[in-house]
């Protein structure tokens, strides 16, 4: 089967699109509000304001576009790249930069918002996936979906393999979607894996699977919200690959000159997805330069305050160090926090 | 064996052995909350490979009690998912030396969750694995773990020593807000039987027991060393000697107090397990002995452990392997020299 | 692609056998000792002459075709079940013995003989493969080709995974044979994983796959020889999946009454591998029951003197506990070795 | 960054620092043996995240040195394969803490295989990985491991505290016939520069140095810790105290007789690793302590660790959790009271 595409590259869309203007719109602005933090992001980061940042640029409409098949209902679960997907599923901004400033308040995502923290150590969140889906069939009036990222790289650890299998196994209704973005780090998909079409594991699984353009954020939109459909509908897992690519150096400390030729980075940035959109959007009227610019005033005036209430909050305080180890302070945690100036 | 195996519960005049205690607090867990679930390799149909969850998927069905694929990173990921999506799961991996697997999600995610989310998510989540050795088994299913999970911090490690102790603390281990291993000594799971109150109860977590109360020595131990334990007392008594046996059940959070209040009484301190001793969890121990005790000391303080060697794969002398009564009475005479 | 078979479970070849009646004589005297061995092991153990014991009953052809493959420059990696694999690549019959008796000397596989220990933690022995794999391309004239087995239980392990694909990745010269019967332990392929072709899996990892019947001796054989061949002519790993079906219980401690039907087993018994090749020699006039009683004879012969060399192996020694953790004594490892007699 | 990048080998008048003296070492081994091969994550064309295999692919080619997919146990897996097969493989993990998924390959194996096949097979295999804290990295990334490694018999465990020493331990590291895992400070990667002999030189496995002589403490300490130690005895030798720093080095297998020794001089024992302290290798530390010189003891023995919480990825308050001077000097005060 081809690669799902709606939009090209060059912004023109091959038969029917099945969105509407709104929802083209509605699209836009969340992959377009996603790139005006990841941008901003790189330059605090610069400036000392953000620690040690992964930026997603390029990536939106993989994020975006699979973010938007959610409800509120559903749950969504990040590696450490999706930014982008966790501020459309309704991760307030302030707590994003607290989070890239490694700060305690970062980490507590509020209460009642279906996002499982950002994950570092790569893959081991989807067996949580495949956990928090089954969960919902117990719990739930109308049992939950869960939508979990991974990365290329990440396809090869045990635990991805492991996921995809339970989930197949149980038919959890649980989307994985792959983010092919060329690397790993310094590591190209073709060192990475011996059949680059990531979509081809889900035949052996016994799931469906659909590789989309993850620059096309109609087709990775539509794509999910099937996938979650199907889900919802008690048939199975699904396993999306999305073709992306990782223009931006892997995190703000990484110099990709090392390890690839950055013409290549430059060729993909061309068919970035947010171009794309602004012609399909533009040529139905319904965006021009005047709206460009007024989100953008909206986009800063909401940074500022985000970063403004990220400002206000207090320091970390060293006894926050031995708090949530256990329910209740332990009897070597209570020492260690008299130690360390609790009260 | 068939008859058992349709009724794990024992006559309640003969009592219980410890792996039909743990069935029937499987069984009390399962009845009083629907959150609670039970999976892992062949816990379904076949009930275990040790019968503990013997008759359990017939009697709450598949949805409550369910077999796994075998992988036990997978086991323990996708209980952590369960628990995060609100249920109370309960994994067995199937012999200890087979949780290496899933150390990772342990050490990346068991103990770090609640910290990591500064309290917003929480893992209420209990792995029971059968542990240790001296029944013979093939490789590797001897192995004796704790140490390394005592390291995560923010994970209870839990080990009984009786059928009741296993019922009533596993049924608080379930009802823990945090996770817990559960490791059940194979030697013990039938070596006993002991009357076991019916329905509900549970022992506190986190506390050391006095087993058997002296004053010459302090034997610090768990799991299945504490009937070794309790044996080498039992021998010294009949020299006059009287062995305190302290069953130190939660090894993380470790009852220090319970552990210092013992050496200060008696002056003098064993430690005993079946893990290779150099690393392992009677080092904490004896730290914290040298740590908060050493003026009370009228001895060095002497570790009975494993051999600084795997487990021998070779069975034959495998009693030389793990302590015996023997070798704790030798470490006694020892420390009272 | 279909099931590769050359012999039906009734003997009848259809078409051509591209096999000598002397290699199908070969193969059959390899297969019938084995199961010969088997079946006496399992009384052995009930006589208390030998451990617990895991029968491979039925799984002759898929073991003793596959490890035909071979040369002895070949390596040889089994999981625990491999016992007629290992005997057929050449591990003595007397070491075999005091393996499953536990003894030391059944541990120390004869210098020379290619073959790694048998292994107990599942899928953990196909990372070894990949790497011994890789070894001999660096150190052999002609390189070695390396042979794994698994079962369809362990291709759920995150090891089993990550093995093919750095197999893939790196082109190289191994043969992944899943021995797919049926179990493992209680739970069966339908709940083990989602897909059941569980040579579907090697289209995602960008190998070939071949699924044979794994009863059909001249499959396996047949099969593994490509294989082997592509592996050593450069071109790749194989992932070989053998239809097969485990008669036996798991182990000498297992009931399978507890959780299946005992007459699915027995139906599947009826399709052993043995049968149908004496039916396909016997056709040949290659083999009759004179014959087959003089094998019976020499192989009571060889199992005798194996066991009076295994009876003749002197106790193991307490101080051999500490032996061999380091290359030399360490400290605490000496001063075990003297507490425990070492001399 | 890009001429360090180009030529990690420093300036011998300048010194070398030790992410510069581990890939001098690498770059040493992989020219005197063909049998070693260096591998990992991002260690070929990208030369490794610390740049530690920087210049060696380019060097020795795609066959010494290569990029490994992103599995961890798969890592380990390959490099006993290709020990097995008669290889000398030196394998980086990006990080300490990403080493998880890899323990069931250490725990089953990497300690195992010669004593299971008893002396038939044997894994000369060494395993890099940075490790620990104090340079502000992301979470997970500060781990300190090397209590759990300490628990498998049969592996080797070195930390190595400054270049010459990393150099040294390497190469002998890669010539052992057993397998050792090498954990590099992070904090220490670039802290310092020294001179280092060129060429190949081995120092001896399995001994603890005395890095400063002292009467009043003795300091047990390895890898990051070890500069920390250092600090402080200087602080305290303003005030006429002589600390001794006592660099274990070889965490496994441990050289209790110069732990023993020093303790014995000094009557007083601080042991200080950045680790979270219950459980952690400093409680073997003190274990031994308490086993064979409490009657040469003055006071109590006193561990200065991590807390009893993972390491803080929170990381503005990291300088709290991970042991500094001044917390060795609190802890020094206290046993000299
Ligand atoms: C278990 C583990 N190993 C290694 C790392 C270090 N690491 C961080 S990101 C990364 C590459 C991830 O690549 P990919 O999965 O393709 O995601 P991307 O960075 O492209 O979003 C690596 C190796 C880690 N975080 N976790
Ligand atoms: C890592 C690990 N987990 C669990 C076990 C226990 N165990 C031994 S054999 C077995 C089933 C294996 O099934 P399969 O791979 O199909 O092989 P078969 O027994 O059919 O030959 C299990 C679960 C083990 N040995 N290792
Ligand atoms: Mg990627
Ligand atoms: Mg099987």
């Amino acid at each position: 089967m081809a690669t799902v595409q709606y939009i090209s590259p060059g912004g023109e869309v091959a038969g029917e699109l099945p969105l509407t203007t709104e929802e083209l719109v509605r699209g836009y602005r969340a992959a377009a509000r996603a790139r005006f933090f990841d941008e901003r992001a790189v330059t605090l980061q610069r400036q000392g304001r953000l620690g040690v940042y992964p930026p997603f640029r390029g990536q939106e409409a993989a994020q975006v576009g699979a973010a938007l098949a959610l409800t509120e209902r559903d749950w969504l679960v990040p590696s450490y790249r999706e930014t982008a997907a966790a501020l459309t599923h309704g991760l307030p901004l302030s707590q994003v930069i607290l989070y890239w400033r490694s700060h305690p308040a970062g980490w507590r995502f509020p209460e009642g918002l279906r996002l499982l923290p950002f994950y570092v150590p790569i893959a081991t969140q989807l067996p949580h996936a495949v956990g928090l889906a089954l969960a919902g069939r117990y719990q739930a009036e109308e049992p939950w979906v869960v939508l979990a990222f991974i990365g290329d790289g990440g396809t090869s650890e045990g635990d991805f393999h492991e996921a995809l299998n339970f989930a197949a196994v149980y038919k959890a209704p649980v989307v994985f979607v792959v983010q092919n973005n060329g690397w790993a780090i310094s590591t190209p998909t073709e060192r990475q894996m011996g059949n680059v079409r990531i979509k081809d594991r889900a035949l052996g699984y016994g799931m469906a699977g659909v590789r989309v353009d993850g620059n096309d954020l109609a087709a990775t939109w539509l794509t999910a919200r099937e996938a979650v459909a199907r889900a919802r509908a008690g048939e199975g897992p699904t396993l999306i690959e999305a073709l992306t690519y990782r223009i931006a150096p892997h995190t703000t400390s990484d110099d990709p000159g090392r390890y690839r030729d950055e013409a290549e980075a430059r060729r993909h940035a061309a068919e970035e997805p947010l171009a794309r959109l602004r012609r399909v959007l533009g040529a139905r009227g319904a965006w021009d330069e005047a709206r460009e610019a007024e989100l953008e005033r909206e986009l800063e005036a909401e940074l500022q305050a985000a970063l403004a209430e990220a400002d206000a909050a207090p320091d970390a305080a060293p006894a926050e160090i031995v708090e949530h180890v256990y329910a209740e302070l332990g009897p070597d945690q209570r020492r260690a926090w008299e130690a360390l100036g609790g009260r | 064996m068939a008859a058992e195996a349709r009724a794990p519960v024992a006559d309640a005049r003969q009592g219980m052995t410890m792996v039909q205690a743990v069935n029937d607090a499987l069984a009390v867990a399962l009845g009083r909350d629907d959150r609670v679930l039970v999976f892992g390799q062949d816990v379904g149909v076949m009930g275990g490979v040790f019968r503990a969850t013997d008759g359990l998927q017939a009697r709450f069905g598949e949805g409550r009690v369910f077999d796994t694929p075998l992988a036990e990173a997978g086991i323990v990921g996708l209980g952590i998912g369960l628990a995060l999506g609100g249920m109370r799961p309960v994994a067995e991996v199937q012999f200890a030396g087979f949780l290496y697997p899933a150390l990772d999600q342990v050490l990346s995610h068991l103990g770090r969750y609640r910290h990591r989310t500064r309290g917003r998510f929480s893992l209420p989540m209990v792995v029971r694995a059968p542990y240790g050795g001296g029944v013979h088994t093939p490789e590797q299913h001897a192995d004796s773990p704790e140490g390394i999970l005592a390291q995560a911090p923010g994970v209870k490690v839990v080990v009984p020593s009786s059928p009741e102790r296993a019922k009533g603390l596993l049924l608080a281990a379930i009802d823990d807000p945090d996770p817990v291993f559960f490791l059940e000594a194979i030697k013990l799971y039938r070596s006993e039987r002991q009357a076991v109150p019916e329905g509900h109860f549970a022992f506190e977590l986190g506390r050391a027991r006095i087993v058997r109360p002296g004053d010459a020595v302090s034997l610090f131990c768990y799991g299945g060393m504490v009937e070794v334990c309790l044996k080498a007392a039992e021998v010294a008594a009949r020299e006059g000697v009287e062995l305190e046996v302290v069953d130190l059940e939660t090894l993380a959070p470790l009852d220090e107090a319970t552990v210092l209040d013992s050496v200060k009484r008696t002056g003098r301190a064993v430690i005993v397990y079946e893990a290779p001793r150099s690393g392992g969890f009677g080092a904490e121990v004896a730290a914290r002995i040298a740590e908060e005790a050493i003026y009370h000391l009228e001895a060095p303080v002497v570790r009975v452990a494993g051999w600084d060697a795997p487990y021998p794969p070779f069975t034959s002398v495998e009693h030389h392997y793990r302590p015996d009564a023997r070798r704790v009475l030798a470490a006694v005479r020892e420390v009272l020299e």
